[in-house]
């Protein structure tokens, strides 16, 4: 079993996948003998062939077109968004046509894609490099959204996500690409869809979180723990469809709950999670709840950035505002 | 740029060429190809084209008695669904817009499949005739159908199938970013893939002219370096000849064209429409007199292909068929509220069985 | 004083615009000499001349980067998107443009654009026309997002839409457009833009739509009286930014909240609302938050829509639970 | 498709031409322009192109230290931004990519500024000097520029301005529906515009043989009808020239020119970038007996305009230069996080009062 770090477990996914299943093909700008810009890719294209693994031209919008395309005819497209920032112009495809072509035809056709690209900042990139756009995705009806917070959560989530039958949006946090590793075992496991995990069990409150804030969360437990709040994390995972399930389940034993996101906190997927609490959780909730987000401002460029994003102290301050509550 | 002797070389040249059999009258203007003398063919054509024209009048017909939902007719320029749907084999995929029903029925989708869906249910497309399993559905969204069209390309030469796909749409959608971006990925992967242009000369109400500084709409495949070539649109023998042409080469491995069939839109946008707003209604009277069914009609009875008993009794025919299937299928049960929920994924998950069965519950109760 | 219908509401402001400020241009698809497809832009052409109202190509990425273009230097573009199911090509401009121009420059430059489009379904329309995506819209940085729900309302909100420095996007509810009538004075008065209107004071819950959907909630809010519950209704009129103090002052007073929006329930503007309500609003609440909204799926054809979206009997039910709770 | 004499007729034809004025070893192949003896002109031309190459190294070794962010230097293809940026007029609006940062100082954007926006910061983008006030600024996703263009030229034509605006973009950029977009409406609308592809053979790792079929970048812009030129990238009097002819048309009223600069991308894409992953080195050795400032040295230096004293003055004058004004400006204090929200709005919306104060109090604590 070899220690990976989260986007070689991605590599190792694809690999697999194209290993396993001759209807899937990657595409996507550089993903080729230039193994993509961060590397997902590196090696494929000399294993598999260029007929398997192909550069496209510059642009977002014929990637979105060609894969919702090729889907319908039954082959498994696994496309690559250079940075989050330039998916805009693949939701037109996403929303009209991946998530509505089973639908439209009546399950006659299906657009069985996956869509990876970059999520997050603190990376120190360019402008339109650090955006995290997961709830404008989560609303769109069909589609899943999925977002791994380790090595291991990659590797078989992106394998659920390649299997699917249907279209998902697979969101890689750009922090944790060579963050850590963790041993993976290329055994060719799917992780569930359609689940949270709790990460670390714990009785006072629920954090929950995604992407590269679940680390965030993680650490803020070990200092929280310090000062005997003990905190459950809860990592999402698959934003949509949300599993409400767990969620009511922690928050019923600990009666409180601390939301984390990088996006913008006006209509972020955060508000979600809230109004399920709002809706559902009321009898347990024990203090407000608090969502911890980026501002609704544009992320700043690198310099800025560090005041923007959400960081251990600043869930730490928010678990101890529900914690001195009431 | 001005060319300027004294400092600038040629580079690179180009042409456009254009294609026309028939003139108003049904006379030969160039050397006919082989389908002119098919005659099954043509007959079979020449049926679809009226079949099609019938059609558009009883849908107009419905909607105007609420009976069916808006409508888009394809009235006077019925070569270019027809020309291409019989140059394509069963094992070609098409991707239309929404005014090839034409096409689609040729193909074997059903009266009654168009009328489900122009009645507003998404049942009518969930066909099952061999031809048309995989063919894409209406594309409400004008251009986003050149790229699936690419992406249904790619995926027939990634499995080394002997087929093509042909994408319809519009003067106005050549306009879009996704019909460029087709035609230059279509070059790059010499995709097999034909891509026809039904110039009709109008958007709702955007004239031709006022979409482009285009001399041709042709012309456009050239910024893909694909094969381009303007046809006329009113010819179906034309329309036909270039498109199995184009096929042809598309199969072969020889890549990508861009055709670009000039007709003209004799109706209404849709039913929502009133086209005398924004244009003159001379200008319409002008185009009649190049009726593409006229023109075949003339041609074959010429040829000795036609004759006045023949169009009686087919009119008579399609009229019956037309009105068989809408007393049969326009008034069918619809479907329950659980058919939202139904294809939204293979299997519902289990976040939404809450939805489903709060929405079956309402729909019965 | 004229008795207007929302679309002849949107066409004087627009004429008032057209008048009052020379740097105001119109553009969109069919708004010349055919009015619109709605005949928003009636007249307009006729009465202000083809450099001031303008047909666009059909591309609506093209309606969108022009109009930042434009408004860059400082002329203020009004644009049409025919229907809301075709916005999607314009997203890549508001969210990486539109909405980041100033920030970006620092002040240098700015995006002063409308973008107008439809809202929301039951018109018996084909598929994409009927769509609800105000929550894509109300998480971009640097947008405002509002939408009228009377003739009165579209009046004053659009001419303040215009005049405002900043980007805004314009959702017409499309239901409403030849609903009802209103007087609507031709005063050149704006309607305020960052706040929530109290339509109908009461007191035992508190309704809170926008579009469409106000007048949905306010004929619920009939009945209801019949049966003794008196719900203030609030409209939102502007989402984003979105003003919370109306609503907490409302819930405050009345302990009880349902929100009604025709959009998808997962990530639609109404959990946005309920989180405020977690978040700020807890001591308030006496039962929990209810929403009241367009399912999780793809907004059916025609045949199947009024099983889709929200009606009057969908929000006396849930007012009803709520007012049964604890 | 196949001409066929037979039933084809041409319908339009088209030609790209090519302009070069001086050869690899400065001498001349054509009749040479008048900017070629305006030694005032070359000497400014000659001196930003200079500072472009050693501002470029400065930014790389800046980046490799830590102390500045990811960098795309211009390394090669100096020719481009310096050609179009004298060809322009101060009331004449630039509209870049990403990789013009000479041409921006040659319209009067400062050393300071670029330090600023490449360390992380917007204030680098906030310039005040009358040319470029209204320039737009960096544009860092490919190809969106290309419609701003079109806007920002619809804005000048609107108000009736004799200016027009200029917007550059790699080959890589003509693939995005964007470009296409702009180059269609710029026709229609007939707006003074002129699009300059900086065609420096790559974009990242793809060459340009794979973002299209197309023989030349140039004939893209015949897709929505407009002028169209190629010119080698690499001799700064024919980009001079070609875009000073296109804005003197522009202003004139005679609409949009499309022109593809052929050049070379000499250096990686960027500081993250490691270009031998993908391209031969050798093919990048062909390239370099090509370069542009050699190219115009020599061909001031035959005509006599420049000497090696000359040379090494202005080299030292640049080096003082920029190392002036990285040590002024590169370790420039910070903006507080209010500067987050300064600009979201022209005035912060109350609803963002309170994550303002947030914001602010933990940059203090
Ligand atoms: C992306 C998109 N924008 C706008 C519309 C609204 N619309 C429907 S048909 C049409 C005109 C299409 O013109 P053209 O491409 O020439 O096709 P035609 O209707 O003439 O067959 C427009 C603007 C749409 N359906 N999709
Ligand atoms: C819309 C978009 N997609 C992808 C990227 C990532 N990216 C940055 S530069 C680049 C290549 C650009 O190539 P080209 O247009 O030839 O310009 P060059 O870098 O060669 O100057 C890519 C893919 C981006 N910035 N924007
Ligand atoms: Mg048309
Ligand atoms: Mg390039």
């Amino acid at each position: 079993m070899a220690e990976l770090t989260l986007v070689q477990a991605v590599n190792l996914a694809l690999a697999r996948a194209l290993s396993d299943d001759p209807d899937v093909v990657l595409f996507g700008q550089d993903i080729g003998i230039h193994g993509g810009v961060f590397r997902a890719t590196e090696g494929l294209y000399q294993r598999f062939g260029g007929r398997r693994v192909i550069d496209t031209p510059l642009d977002e919008m014929t990637i979105g077109g060609l894969a919702v395309g090729m889907a319908t005819q039954g082959l498994k497209p696994v496309c690559e968004i250079q940075f989050i920032g330039f998916i805009y112009p693949v939701l037109d495809n996403l929303a009209n046509h991946a998530g509505r072509m089973r639908t439209r035809t009546r399950g006659r056709l299906s657009c069985p894609l996956v869509v990876r690209t970059t999520h997050g900042g603190l990376v120190r990139a360019p402008e339109h490099h650090s955006d995290s756009i997961e709830a404008l995705l989560a609303h769109l009806p069909g589609l899943r959204v999925v977002i791994p917070s380790s090595p291991r959560q990659a590797y078989g989530l992106l394998l659920a996500a390649i299997r699917d039958p249907d279209p998902v949006v697979f969101l890689e946090p750009t922090r944790l690409y060579r963050a850590f590793r963790e041993e993976v075992e290329d055994d060719g496991r799917a992780a569930p869809l359609d689940r949270c995990f709790v990460t670390d069990a714990g009785s006072d409150l629920t954090l929950v979180a995604w992407g590269a804030m679940h680390a965030d969360a993680r650490a803020a437990r070990d200092e929280l723990a310090k000062e005997g709040i003990s905190a459950e994390v809860i990592d999402v995972a698959t934003l949509k469809p949300f599993d409400a399930d767990t969620l009511l389940a922690s928050v019923e034993r600990t009666g409180r709950c601390v939301i984390v996101h990088e996006a913008a906190r006006t209509g972020g997927f955060g508000a979600e999670i809230a109004a399920i609490l709002a809706e559902r959780g009321l009898p347990s909730l024990l203090a407000p709840v608090e969502r911890v987000t980026g501002y609704d401002t544009v992320v700043p460029m690198p310099r800025l950035e560090k005041a923007y994003f959400p960081d251990r102290q600043r869930i730490i301050e928010a678990c101890e505002r529900v914690m001195r509550y009431g | 740029m001005q060319p300027n002797a004294g400092r600038d070389t040629v580079a690179a040249t180009f042409e456009v060429r254009r294609r026309q059999y028939l003139d108003e009258d049904g006379n030969a203007v160039a050397d006919l190809p082989a389908a002119a003398r098919d005659q099954t063919l043509l007959r079979r054509i020449y049926r679809f084209m009226s079949l099609s024209r019938a059609l558009d009048a009883k849908f107009v017909s419905l909607q105007r008695t609420g009976r069916s939902g808006t409508y888009a007719p394809a009235y006077g320029q019925e070569a270019v669904p027809i020309g291409l749907a019989s140059a394509m084999r069963e094992t070609d995929v098409l991707v239309p817009s929404y005014r090839e029903g034409s096409a689609q029925l040729w193909r074997g989708v059903e009266i009654a499949d168009l009328l489900q869906y122009f009645a507003g249910s998404e049942r009518g497309q969930a066909w099952s005739a061999p031809a048309v399993r995989r063919d894409l559905p209406i594309c409400i969204t004008v251009g986003n159908q050149a790229l699936h069209a690419a992406g249904v390309a790619a995926a027939l030469k990634y499995r080394g199938e002997d087929a093509a796909a042909v994408c319809v749409f519009g003067d106005g959608a050549t306009s879009k970013g996704d019909v460029y971006a087709a035609i230059n990925v279509a070059g790059a992967w010499a995709l097999p893939v034909v891509f026809v242009v039904t110039n009709n000369q109008w958007a709702i109400s955007t004239p031709r002219n006022r979409q482009s500084a285009a001399e041709t709409l042709a012309q456009k495949g050239m910024a893909g370096g694909i094969a381009v070539l303007q046809v006329d649109g009113n010819d179906v023998l034309a329309v036909h000849d270039a498109v199995s042409e184009a096929l042809a080469r598309a199969r072969a491995g020889d890549g990508a064209t861009f055709i670009e069939c000039v007709t003209y839109r004799l109706q209404d946008h849709n039913t929502a429409d009133d086209s005398t707003r924004y244009r003159d209604p001379a200008e319409v009277e002008q185009h009649r007199a190049r009726c593409p069914l006229r023109r075949l009609r003339a041609y074959m009875q010429l040829s000795g292909m036609w004759s006045d008993e023949e169009e009686q009794a087919m009119v008579r025919q399609i009229a019956q068929e037309i009105d068989g299937a809408v007393e049969r299928h326009l008034d069918a049960a619809g479907e329950g509220a659980q058919a939202m929920f139904d294809h939204l994924h293979a299997e519902l998950p289990a976040a939404y069985r809450g939805q489903r069965a709060e929405a079956v519950r309402r729909d019965h109760g």
